[in-house]
């Protein structure tokens, strides 16, 4: 799949002129709240109109204002997961499920709809109607009416925001199952950071209608520039390891380029490969190699850039082994430590500073 | 009437409304018509309503009213007179009807106008006139009754059925229709607008009354005919 | 109370009549009631007089108007029997266009104000998942104005069983054809002492509309419950 | 078109007439409408019943039936004339009462399908600010459902002006005190050659609507605007 | 004031069995998802009837279910924030905050209404529309006009759920600000714990409907017992101190009883009392001090208590000079470091974990 899309929309007083390339896999939009973000998916899905500009998925033209060409909403076969689910009021599940496969490839069949609802834990809910079902069932029905439609790209749009963080752990795997099995691909709105580790492939940042980055994930996060955009408490970088094994005191090892991380156990076989979202603010520095301490991890590390941010702090970006690390740490700090580019350091890390919910199968 | 008085009120029949318009008007009655359907006019005066004269179109409310003790007793006669008549478009031949068999063939499979058989007056006077003649039950299933006589006619002029039972006044007054047959007079009672004085009415009601007998001229220029001169009841 | 055969015959030609009426209006008035609510084209205020006119003119105009225009020599009367062999003069079926065209604006009406209150969002969802403008109508909005469509219904279906003055003038009053209980009723009641059996039939009409209210209240409560998603 | 004065009577009449009739039972079909769309109570559905009636029955049953009970000698009429000192009995106010009666199915059905939409969750909001159920009432729920209001107006507006059979029934058709446009039309209707002034009469009895349609579509616009909160 | 609850009702299959005391100040409910803490604040508000129980607020009785006492909603004087907002659509942001003055004691008078409007910051959208509003605006003249009836108690639930970090960060002061210039007292409902530190005296936890832990937020917080009620990773401590500096290098001292805690630099003015949320995961546990670490806080500590906690982890009570905290470690590092209760030992805290968003005015 590969989406392009290049528009311009004035809505109000608002202005959207966003840039977006989006291959397979997940591609998240992540912006606060108002810089446009539902506009532009809203543009992608043909719910609205932009004013100039051009959309393509795969070959076809979905919108092109020069051309006049604007494909209407239900033969764009891209499925829209909405933040406040929109479930049928009149239908039960099972009917909210089945609404759009009569309009799908008939060829899918009752086996795709088996998985789908397996996956998302559904069955039981089926005679259910939406007044009855929890905030989560709710999103997990409307994404399974999604995927039912076999969409050739799915969007979805803050899907969990308004849901409480056990709720999320609840619904996010069912998103991460559905981007390692192969489903469609996403274009996943958020302003959550948890859930872009989890799933992000590519990552877009918006702000005040404009995409002012746009990369892989890892790209975007490790580089400090960015740290001011994304928010300096979410800000942090994405390692990648493999589970290496699991320890009977509770700890998980995950061996990365540069030595053994340890985590929090956790539910992923041996031999996976893993990333795992370190944050700038968990990562402690250290010119010597500290010891007699409870933090279980201590890397190696090179200084690759210092970057002034807002406030009181710095981002340090760091290579440790064939990864990139984000560090921040005070001015201070970095005065008393002298610290330079290019300087050999000690990143220390908690292992509970890596729960389950920061780490996700690659 | 005296000055400052308040008009006479006279309720009338609908069908009334052309003639007696002219009548007050061209004799400068202090007078208000309030029209309205037979039935309709005779409960309201029984309910109370403030009618000094009611004219209707058929006798058996009047009969009703006189029965409410709301008349004037001796205060009711007969003003006019009407005719029934088999009315066609007006290119439409003269037509002899001796069987319902003529009129039905004369229909050729549409229908015959005629004002609802047991409440509008023209369809009371109609049904008598076809049970005498033994013709009714044969053409029931041939009628078109219609909620007043106006509309019977209008059907008539518009097209919508070949032929209709309406009063005289009526076919002398749509250009579109003519008389092709004129029932014998005898076979159906006299059509008679009985008028009455109400036992509350005002001052100058009688002398109201009293022009109205005297404008006959009037109402036949309408079409209305002078109720026999030998006849009992007849207003004088 | 027992019916006679006469009066039974009227009872059922009423509801005929009603129910036809009411049932050819629903496709009609959803149309318009929806372009009403939901668009905007030239012309539209002279759509919305039209409907209205049944409602502000006297029923005798009304009828006499569909005299002229459905009548055997009105235009439309001829278009309708050349081309579907539909009869409208001195028919029930014109009994039943009369009762249509005078509930018309009651059900238009509240259809109007169900479609104003669907949230479109749902609308939305369902071309996103691939439903047609057309079919996101017939599997999303329809169903969600359940509600508005009953009231409609109750209204077009009340009018049909008691509209009087359109229909006599229109199609005049003959047994089994366009004798309603309206018609039957008004006849009794212009001869004196008619009350009586006027009264009987008052009381017929009175039992169907206790009828459908109820039949129309226990689907509305239904319909309330589901378009609120319990 | 100049209208003549007796012309210009019976349309100033004839919309005082719809006025009063639709501004008096406004209150009477919102309390009603609110009962049978939120109250559970013995009789709901005698009174859902007695509401709808009017619709039902031939409008001369209706008439006939005010007659009874409000003419002179009627029970309601005297208590009114002896409580209040008014008399419906062949005057405007009979008038306007016969018109408000034959409206009012239309206005408490549209009004109810307004109360069944409002947002319970608002008037529990107004509640905990201190408006005490009659308050919240009339501060929030009843201001919520303008467009309904609005559309129940209309009908009951555009009935009454249209309203022949009960009022011609019930106060007969005196110049100045009960001979409205419909009245006045179908009098005409009835006579022979009337049918070019009927024609004016209709003409301006369109007019008068128009004007009315146009000022209700604004006003709905604006309110349904303001009830989204836009 | 003293608000005394205990109330039962069944809702449906759920259960509602709830005491809660609470007093002046602000009292946060915590609980996830679905486990009662709407239904509990509407029994207060009065918006539904428990089926038994008693409610009582200062000497009245709002509820008895044995005395059939059940004092309807608009005479209770309870305000309540929605997290909906629930603005009245059809008046504009004036209207919507002046709608319940005239139930309010008329003494207040303009100068209260000129005081809520500037405190919450809008006076410029008088003219407006609910529906252009953002989220954020919502919430805030939602409180406003609660507060301009002047409720003797205010009902706040989940005011800022489903708002973006930086949208929350935008309200809460408005909520601190409430408490702080001696507003009516709070029952605030959140699942979020950054704003039980920044507004909880009180904390009551629900549970399935039940309440299980009941304080005040320093003792409930600092209990190791309850770190899995409250989750691994949102416990921590509540430690208290005083402003001391704001060095020009961008930290601001804080004087605690046990040394100085140097934190980003925040904007509160010298010789104010604070506290400060220290989750149990950014503390780091070492048995040496440590040296040349980019951690700018080191504080002696002693260990009160070792519990168990869920997963792989521990809970370890410290007392930091007359202060709690609690420490989350791995058992692999209880096992290396061979702590034992009673032992002194340092603890490591980075400056950026605590953000001016984990620091209050107390
Ligand atoms: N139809 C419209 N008319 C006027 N302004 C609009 C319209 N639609 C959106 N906006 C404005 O455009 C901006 C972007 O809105 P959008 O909903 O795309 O933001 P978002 O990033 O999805 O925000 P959130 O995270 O709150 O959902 C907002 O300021 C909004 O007020
Ligand atoms: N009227 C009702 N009928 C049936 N079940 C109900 C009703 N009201 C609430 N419940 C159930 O009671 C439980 C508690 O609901 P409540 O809204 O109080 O939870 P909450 O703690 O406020 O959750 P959230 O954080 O999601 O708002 C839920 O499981 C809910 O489904
Ligand atoms: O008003 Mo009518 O008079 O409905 O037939
Ligand atoms: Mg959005
Ligand atoms: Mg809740």
């Amino acid at each position: 799949m590969s989406l392009d899309v290049d528009i311009q929309a004035t809505l109000g007083r608002f202005k959207l002129d966003a840039q977006l390339q989006a291959g397979q896999g997940a591609t998240v939009i992540y912006g606060r709240s108002g810089s446009g973000k539902t506009s532009l998916i809203n543009a992608i899905a043909g719910l609205s109109r932009p004013q100039s500009g051009r959309i393509t998925l795969d070959e076809q033209v979905l919108f092109d204002a020069a051309l006049g060409i604007n494909v209407p909403v239900h033969l764009r076969r891209i499925g829209y997961v909405f933040q406040d689910a929109r479930l049928f009021p009149h239908l039960n599940v099972a009917d909210n499920l089945d609404f759009g496969t009569r309009y799908a490839d008939a060829s899918l069949g009752k086996n795709h709809r088996k998985t789908v609802i397996e996956m998302l834990g559904i069955g039981a809910l089926m005679q259910r109607r939406p007044g009855a079902l929890s905030g989560g069932e709710k999103q997990r029905v409307a994404l399974g009416r999604a995927l039912l439609t076999a969409p050739r790209l799915l969007l979805l749009d803050e899907p969990l925001a308004a849901l409480d963080t056990q709720r999320k752990e609840e619904i996010l795997p069912y998103f991460e199952r559905l981007r390692a099995q192969g489903g469609p691909p996403m274009i996943y709105v958020t302003h959550d950071m948890s859930e872009i580790v989890r799933l992000a492939d590519h990552l877009c940042v918006l702000r005040d209608g404009k995409s002012v980055a746009q990369g892989t994930a890892e790209d975007v996060l490790a580089d400090p520039a960015n740290m001011k955009l994304i928010g300096v408490q979410d800000a942090g970088a994405l390692i990648t390891g493999v589970v290496d094994h699991h320890a009977s005191d509770g700890l998980s090892g995950i061996r990365l380029s540069a030595g053994m991380l340890f985590v929090p156990r956790m539910a992923v076989t041996v031999g996976t490969s893993v990333r795992i979202r370190i944050r700038a603010q968990d990562v402690i520095l250290s010119l010597s190699e500290p010891k007699d301490m409870s933090s279980q991890n201590v890397l190696p590390a090179k200084i690759t850039a210092i970057r002034e941010g807002a406030s009181s702090g710095f981002a340090i970006a760091l290579s440790c082994g064939t990864d990139r690390l984000l560090a921040r740490i005070t001015a201070r700090a970095l005065a008393q430590m002298e610290l330079k580019v290019g300087q050999n350091i000690w990143a220390v890390l908690k292992a509970n500073a890596m729960p389950p919910n920061a780490i996700a199968p690659s | 009437a005296p000055i400052g008085a308040e008009p006479v009120t006279i309720f009338a029949a609908s069908s009334l409304k052309t003639a007696l318009d002219n009548v007050i008007e061209t004799r400068a009655l202090d007078a208000v018509p309030v029209y309205g359907g037979s039935a309709a006019i005779a409960r309201q005066i029984a309910q109370g309503a403030k009618a000094d004269i009611v004219i209707l179109a058929h006798p058996d409310w009047m009969e009703w009213l006189s029965t409410q003790e709301v008349l004037q007793n001796l205060s009711r006669c007969n003003l006019l007179s009407n005719a029934l008549v088999l009315a066609a478009s007006a290119n439409a031949p003269d037509l002899d009807v001796q069987s319902a068999n003529d009129l039905i063939t004369a229909l050729n499979g549409e229908r015959l106008s005629v004002g609802q058989l047991r409440a509008v007056p023209a369809g009371q006077y109609t049904r008598t006139y076809l049970s005498e003649q033994g013709w009714l039950d044969a053409l029931r299933p041939h009628l078109a009754e219609t909620s007043n006589v106006r509309l019977a006619l209008a059907l008539i002029a518009r097209g919508e059925v070949p032929l209709g039972f309406v009063y005289a006044s009526d076919v002398a007054a749509e250009p579109r229709v003519r008389a092709v047959f004129t029932p014998d007079a005898m076979a159906y009672p006299a059509i008679r607008y009985p008028m009455a004085i109400t036992t509350n009415a005002r001052e100058g009601s009688v002398d109201i009354a009293k022009a109205l007998i005297a404008a006959q001229q009037v109402f036949a220029e309408q079409g209305f005919a002078n109720v026999p001169t030998q006849e009992t009841g007849r207003c004088e | 109370m027992i019916l006679s055969a006469a009066e039974w015959a009227i009872v059922t030609l009423s509801l005929r009549i009603a129910l036809v009426a009411t049932l050819l209006s629903l496709p009609f008035a959803i149309w318009i009631a929806w372009l009403l609510a939901r668009r905007d084209f030239f012309g539209k205020s002279t759509l919305n007089i039209i409907v209205h006119l049944p409602l502000v003119l006297p029923p005798v105009v009304t009828g006499y108007a569909l005299l002229l225009l459905f009548g055997k020599q009105g235009p439309f009367g001829e278009v309708f029997e050349t081309l579907f062999g539909i009869t409208f003069a001195f028919r029930w079926t014109g009994a039943a266009l009369a009762a249509a065209i005078m509930g018309f604006p009651l059900i238009v009406r509240a259809i109007r104000l169900g479609f104003e209150g669907v949230d479109h969002g749902l609308e939305e969802a369902g071309a996103t998942l691939g439903a047609s403008k057309r079919a996101v109508f017939r599997r999303v909005t329809l169903p969600l104005i359940t509600p508005a469509l009953l009231t409609g219904a109750v209204l077009g279906f009340a009018k049909a069983m008691g509209e009087f003055g359109a229909t006599i003038t229109f199609v005049a009053s003959i047994p089994g054809q366009s004798e309603t209980l309206p018609s039957a009723i008004y006849t009794l009641l212009q001869v004196p002492g008619g009350e009586a059996d006027a009264l009987r039939l008052i009381a017929i009409s009175v039992a169907v509309s206790v009828l459908a209210l109820a039949i129309s209240e226990v689907l509305a409560r239904r319909a309330l419950q589901r378009v609120s998603g319990q």
